[in-house]
């Protein structure tokens, strides 16, 4: 049973002091030690961002992709690698700006894998421009005079998709996070979990102490996460705006929804039984097909 | 006096129409009972953008000799509407006939025929047909394949079985009203009262297969052992991916229809990442959104195979025609420098043999290998000798894909870690699959050290050794890709260079003038990248005159060889009309450069030799 | 006043004969029509597929753009010619498949502008593969086995990002269908006119009798189309299978969700206040940017 | 034994630390301290891609002489940590000095150091004084430039200035804690008790700018009217977007930061569908995914700008480093085929003007034109000539913005209808904005016909024309594109032929080689599309010895002349390893060529002729 520290190497971390993504770090790890995953049981897959520098430093299998395209690899490999399990981990710019279609045909696709997005409102590595979760209005290099469009609301997009779980944790709380990550990981089907992820040196709004102030857990209320619509309406709370004030802006943490059983569509295809290699060891036979043209 | 290029015992016929009439599957039925008969047959369906309506001809050539390409010249004329009939009444051979619907429409001596006197009309109440065995509409296609083969004199067996077989799932009456119908063509052809005078000798029935491009490649795939195929729709690459849809389940392949092209490339990727033998296809407006990835497995060095089947461009350009204006950019797409091997197939044996190679050279380099075709050779269904099953072979290259890690010190370092890009001479490493315990690595797209790490990667030093480790596999390249393909005599007064689909036309045309004497040879280039220097040059050298021919107007090919080789070329035949190269209009261009220079026409007969010529 | 005619050109549509193409191209030209726009006062965008070969039969000022890419272009001509009005035309796999990451976007950027898709769920122009939109399990030549993924729910994506006008039609009602444009063209703001167009030569399921059996107009019931949530649950109950019967599967059609008055894109953009091309008629003086550097 | 190469009157400073110590921020004002005193500077940051940590550097280049690039050599290195000391340690020039904190670290003579006893140590207690004026950690940047001017022997009030003027926006007490910081680093310096060999003589104040390539780039698209600007930010191009974003909204230009490159590029073609001249930048991995739409751009005659600034590949490679290995795909990228512009300005002066002459080219030909440049024009900042803006002009081409169609009747067609894609001699027709009665017109990514109506664009002959027309504009585009640009003797002995902002570290070695008497020349060809044949072939007849320079590995450029003079390359130098050419490297090159081998060093420095040489 692995530790928590034998999924890291000997890479140090480059994270600014302080960055939400050292805490993001620690929670996966410890997840993973809690439910014994060993390493060559399960890949992990990048977008391009700050977040994605983590790749450097996790010892794991591991494929860092193209910025905003971590999805695709993700549910390719878990297609025809049947013996291991996936992990996304991305940006919202990644994410969510110029992988976002890829976001929502994953979450109709149902691929089983969990995903992580490391939500912190803004462009960390490229230096602060605005994301697609950037508050309205917020300005920034590339929308001096603020941000005009709505941000994007990724759990309403997951739920009008037919995610199978949909959470939302906060790098402020690890063992919450670590706990929504454990039910994530053990999900059968697509799981989403939004993390917010403080960016300490870009985004000056949207901070630790911001989000204290303003994050509640739906565990600790009588919520119920099997009702989509009320889910989604739920996810429309979350649309915060510059001004939003501690006491009226009131942001919900936890599983906003899950449904278990729904077919993955792993399950639906009789091909992604074995490992995809399996299929290379000689020729394959094709004088039946041959014979039919 | 025009004269026809010299032909061989052979017979062409047009089916032309509406979109949405079932030309080509009509069109592909009477292939398929030339092939069964034991003839060579090679067709061409020519079709706008759109699903009904518009102009679509299917052209097929069938002969008791071996052909290659197809030819403009047509013997029967099917015009299921008047535009069909005015559009191709200039290819008709002397003594050619047109068959059409007298309830459809009338021809017009001078609108229509062109003032014609040497061919046959067949005028055949396709529609009358049809009613009176209760069919529909559709069915007068088969009333005009029973037509054709009546005035062809050919007897009618042949076509019943291929219906019956056709219709084999459906009620026996749906079938048998075909026939009927099918009968009812052919009587009325063979009272037409004019003779055919083309005809074919009898031949003995063979085994032949009858393929287009995209099934040749798909069963190379399948044969390599092809695991995951990804695509999104884009003509001509379509029916590859509905060849592997329909195929894949069964033989163990994950098929993906993606969200886009983007998906699909990066899937890929994940999908080689497990060990898998992966592949996509498109064409260039697919190929394009696709580049970032394709640069991607590059740097990764990740084995796979990328079909770019091309079209007319630029964007969205002719989407259901050929062309050959994508040779550079597949050899320079993607930013960034990374081996990449290109492969052209000509024919559709070439095909089936470079899809399966493509796998093994991108398992052998680690390195994404593209299968450059167009539509041409996609589409076109020729008879072709059963792909040779037995050669096809399996070689994964420096792979671990099960068993303890320590069983294979080259993977690791002086430590005893795995390095997944260890620098080695050839510049290939030995991947590990995950999976295998130990096997932690990182596969990037960012520039990396030994393991995959990028920060590392930043290094001078580490990015020059990593660099030119990979770049270094071209080297090693030389020796998978095929050779160049040399046709004819060694001494000749022409020689031509070309690469892709052209093969089939220049096969065609070298036979002709070959049959005429005349010393001329051709080198097919059939890997592009790394480019065979050598061969071509020593090629050129050895040329007292050269033509470079080119399916575009900027002369691709022509300028690589002008960098790989230092040498000018002295003539070059380009087209870029959406049109593939006849064997016709290959013929005449180098009988001008022979200083016999011949005319040619629109059936693809060549004016008699110009008296001062 | 122009009359519907007016739109058409001398080339003669290609669609299949009974394509729900042909009812559209009616209803936009009536639509064009009844508002009294004038040929030089809008512009109109399309993407590649079936419904895209619609721009060859408009005699309109136009732009045929690439699959799935209607909406950025749109999207800047709308901002860099405010004197001139913007419809998009877009097919459902060009739209909502490779093109959905844009959508989602426009959704919430809120730029005026008329979106119309072409729901056939299918591929119509390169002959009958799955669309995004296509029921689950439904078998196409690119799907044998059937369409494994939810299909995408198009009206739940424009509600979870903002649009200010979402509405359905149906290509079999050309009246109800030439108002629903007359509205959205009327409509200050971002207007998503989803339609379901049969396509009678590949999709045998959702065929116009299909249809008709379903559909019912929301304005024949007592909804009230500004309530987002109300509307997301609307949109749920048109995800329909394969099985659906025609009493238990009814869909809505009509306007869903409207908001008047939020501020759009190009109204909180100075620069966005005049054509474009007017600041190109002279070198700009750019002296007392050089003199700050 | 060493000896430097000719440098001029000269001191180089180079600041090394983690990132988010704010190196670069501190070292361009120390720039600016100079430039505004009437110095020439050139400065050059490298930092890794991320944003805290890591190893970062800020070399700043001064000099009382013209200067074109940076150099190896530094004589003053602050090292706000260990590893600076210790990778830099070997740049230092003799007698050059090392400013560090010890409280930080104390050098190691071997570890740090590397034996060297020409150096000289001097100690600042950088912390010690941020505190004592109740600074924050981050001030320790100020204290050390105090402390660089300090060791000089510099007067600080220039500093002092330039720091009261960053901080004039804040409240006073910020610029005087800062100034006393300055002023704490300064006296510790100059008591550290060792001679600063290097000397800045006096010079004349000057009007000089200090811009970076991207604002060049910037004021020149501003310059030219852009009206429309998009982008997705990525390394090295966003500082562009950032640039745009500040200033675009006050000039009236539309400046869109979009939800990718597919997104900016298609915007551009929208916005300049409505006649906005319009533009976009990225870089190689983001141009990737504008290639479909640059395609687009191509077969629809839109008029626009792309700005490509390069840094290593494949993929996401070396984000924050340079290279000059997209050349051929900005030559090829896309399907199909079209006539391109590709422009690659040299410097600063060149990035300004090719930027504006892009945007009248683009209107004048109709076609997308690339602005290629790379990371280290990109960032570099340099100080430079002001601009000259009188020389700017505006040349929209044949386009018709207001006013009635009927006073341009070359735009209509035989029946009075407007024809957006008429056929004309030089491949370019009239265009007409929407808004002007009368110009209904279909802008298309399909083929098409001369009203841009795709079903038409089918046919062989529309097709073909088309085609043909839109080719046509590249024998126009000879006559509007910038020359290449000659430097040196017309006879030579060696010549040199490069691109892009190798031009800086060329023109400064050459300066070096002219001033040891060596004929040595230099092509720059600065449009690499249409290639300049005539000009390259004719320089490399005239060569002696020739030698291509380009930082890729793969030698892209030299296989464009090869292929366009079929002259053969003698020597090349290339480089890719994320760096620029040095002018050391170039220096050195030469004279090895010359016969007359020097050694580099890492100092940048040359070692003495080799005796037996
Ligand atoms: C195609 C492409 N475009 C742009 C970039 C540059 N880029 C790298 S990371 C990034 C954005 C990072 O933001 P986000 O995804 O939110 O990640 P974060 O850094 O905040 O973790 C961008 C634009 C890229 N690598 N590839
Ligand atoms: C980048 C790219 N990929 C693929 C295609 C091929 N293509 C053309 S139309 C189309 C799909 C059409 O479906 P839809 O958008 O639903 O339009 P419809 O034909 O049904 O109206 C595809 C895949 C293309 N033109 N460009
Ligand atoms: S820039 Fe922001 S997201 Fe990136 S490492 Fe620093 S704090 Fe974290
Ligand atoms: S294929 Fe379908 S969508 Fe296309 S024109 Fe025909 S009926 Fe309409
Ligand atoms: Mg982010
Ligand atoms: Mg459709």
């Amino acid at each position: 049973m692995p530790e928590p520290k034998a999924f890291t190497n000997a890479n140090k971390p480059t994270w600014c002091p302080g960055c939400g993504n050292h805490a993001m770090f620690l929670a996966l790890q410890r997840a993973l030690a809690e439910l014994g995953w060993e390493k060559h049981e399960f890949a992990m897959f990048w977008g391009i961002g700050c977040h994605g520098n983590g790749a450097d430093f996790y010892d794991v299998q591991g494929f860092h992709a193209l910025h905003g395209r971590a999805l695709p690899p993700a549910a390719a490999y878990a297609l025809t690698r049947p013996d291991q399990r996936v992990i996304v981990e991305m940006g919202d710019g990644d994410g969510y700006g110029l992988g976002l279609g890829h976001f929502v045909h994953a979450c109709r696709r149902n691929v089983s894998m969990t995903v992580i997005a490391h939500n912190n409102q803004i462009y960390g590595l490229t230096t602060g421009q605005a994301s697609p979760t950037t508050d309205h209005l917020m300005p920034t290099v590339s929308t001096p005079k603020g941000v005009l469009e709505d941000p994007i609301n990724p759990i309403g997009l997951a739920l009008a998709e037919g995610a199978t779980f949909v959470a939302r944790g906060f790098a402020g709380d690890i063992p919450h996070l670590t706990a929504l990550y454990v039910e994530a990981l053990s999900h059968d089907g697509f799981a989403l979990v939004d993390v917010f992820q403080p960016c300490v040196t870009w985004n000056k709004v949207n901070t630790f102490s911001w989000f204290r102030e303003r994050v509640f857990k739906l565990e600790e209320t009588d919520w119920v996460a099997s009702d989509r619509v009320k889910a989604f309406e739920l996810s429309l709370s979350t649309f915060h705006e510059l001004t939003c004030a501690p006491d009226t802006c009131r942001i919900p943490i936890g599983v906003y929804y899950r449904v278990e059983g729904k077919p993955t569509y792993e399950a639906a295809t009789p091909a992604a039984a074995e490992p995809g290699w399996k299929h290379a060891l000689e020729p394959r036979d094709v004088s039946a097909i041959m014979a039919k043209l | 006096m025009s004269q026809h290029a010299p032909y061989g015992h052979e017979v062409r016929i047009r089916i032309g129409g509406p979109a949405g009439f079932g030309i080509k599957a009509a069109g592909q039925s009477l292939a398929r009972v030339f092939a069964k008969a034991g003839y060579h047959t090679f067709d061409l369906t020519e079709y706008p953008s759109l699903i009904k309506g518009g102009h679509n001809t299917y052209h097929l050539r069938v002969s008791a000799d071996p052909i290659s390409s197809h030819v403009m010249a047509t013997d029967v004329l099917v015009a299921l509407d008047r535009p069909s009939a005015r559009l191709h009444v200039a290819e008709l051979t002397s003594g050619g006939a047109l068959i059409y619907d007298p309830n459809d429409f009338e021809p017009d001596p001078a609108e229509d025929l062109a003032g014609r006197d040497d061919i046959c009309l067949v005028p055949v109440p396709l529609s009358e047909i049809v009613d009176a065995a209760g069919g529909v509409k559709i069915m007068r296609n088969v009333a005009a394949l029973g037509a054709t083969l009546g005035h062809m004199g050919v007897e009618l067996d042949g076509l019943e079985a291929s219906i019956r077989e056709q219709f084999a799932h459906k009620a026996p009456e749906v079938a048998e009203q075909n026939v009927a119908v099918a009968r009812g063509g052919h009587e009325h052809a063979r009272s037409a009262g004019c003779a055919f005078p083309a005809s074919l000798p009898y031949v003995e029935p063979s085994q032949r297969i009858l393929v287009d491009g995209h099934e040749a490649v798909g069963l190379g795939a399948l044969a390599a052992g092809v695991g995951f195929y990804a695509a999104y729709p884009m003509t001509p690459a379509s029916s590859l991916l509905h060849f592997m849809a329909k195929h894949g389940d069964a033989a163990g392949v994950v098929v993906k229809h993606t969200e886009d092209e983007i998906a699909a490339m990066n899937m890929v990727l994940g999908a080689a990442f497990g060990g898998t033998r992966s592949m996509c296809a498109t064409s260039g407006g697919g190929f394009s959104l696709m580049v970032e990835a394709f640069g991607f497995a590059g740097v990764s060095e990740t084995a796979c195979v990328v079909g770019l089947f091309t079209r007319p461009g630029p964007a969205t350009g002719l989407p259901t025609w050929t062309e050959q204006s994508d040779l550079r950019f597949a050899l320079h797409a993607a930013q960034g420098e990374f081996p990449r091997v290109v492969l052209a197939p000509g024919d559709h044996a070439q095909a089936f043999e470079y899809a399966w190679r493509a796998f093994n050279i991108a398992d052998e380099l680690q390195t994404p290998v593209i299968l450059l075709g167009d539509a041409y050779l996609s589409d076109n269904r020729a008879t072709t000798d059963p792909f040779d099953l037995d050669s096809v072979e399996v070689s994964r290259g420096k792979l671990v894909t099960e068993g303890p890690l320590t069983d294979h010190p080259d993977a690791l370092d002086a430590e005893g870690r795995y390095a997944r890009y260890q620098i080695t001479d050839d510049g290939v490493s030995v991947r590990v699959l995950p999976g295998v315990e130990g096997a932690v690595q990182l596969v990037n797209s960012y520039e990396h050290d030994g393991y995959g790490y990028g920060a590392q990667g930043e290094n001078a030093a580490v990015r020059t050794a990593q660099n030119e480790k990979r770049l270094r596999k071209l080297a090693l390249a030389k020796d998978l890709v095929p050779a160049p393909n040399r046709f004819g005599p060694d001494d000749a007064d022409l020689s031509l260079i070309f690469f892709g689909s052209t093969k089939m036309p220049v096969t065609e045309a070298l036979r002709w003038l070959h049959a005429e004497g005349h010393a001329v040879n051709a080198l097919q280039v059939t890997t592009l990248e790394p480019f065979p220097t050598d061969e071509v040059c020593a090629f050129l050298r050895d040329a007292r005159i050269n033509l470079v021919i080119e399916g575009n107007a900027t002369g691709q090919l022509e300028g690589l060889v002008r960098e790989k080789c230092l040498h000018a070329v002295h003539h070059h035949l380009r087209r870029y009309d959406g049109r593939p190269f006849s064997p016709e209009q290959i013929y005449a261009a180098v009988k001008r450069l022979l200083g016999e220079p011949v005319e040619l026409t629109v059936a693809g007969a060549v004016a008699a030799p110009k008296e001062d010529a």
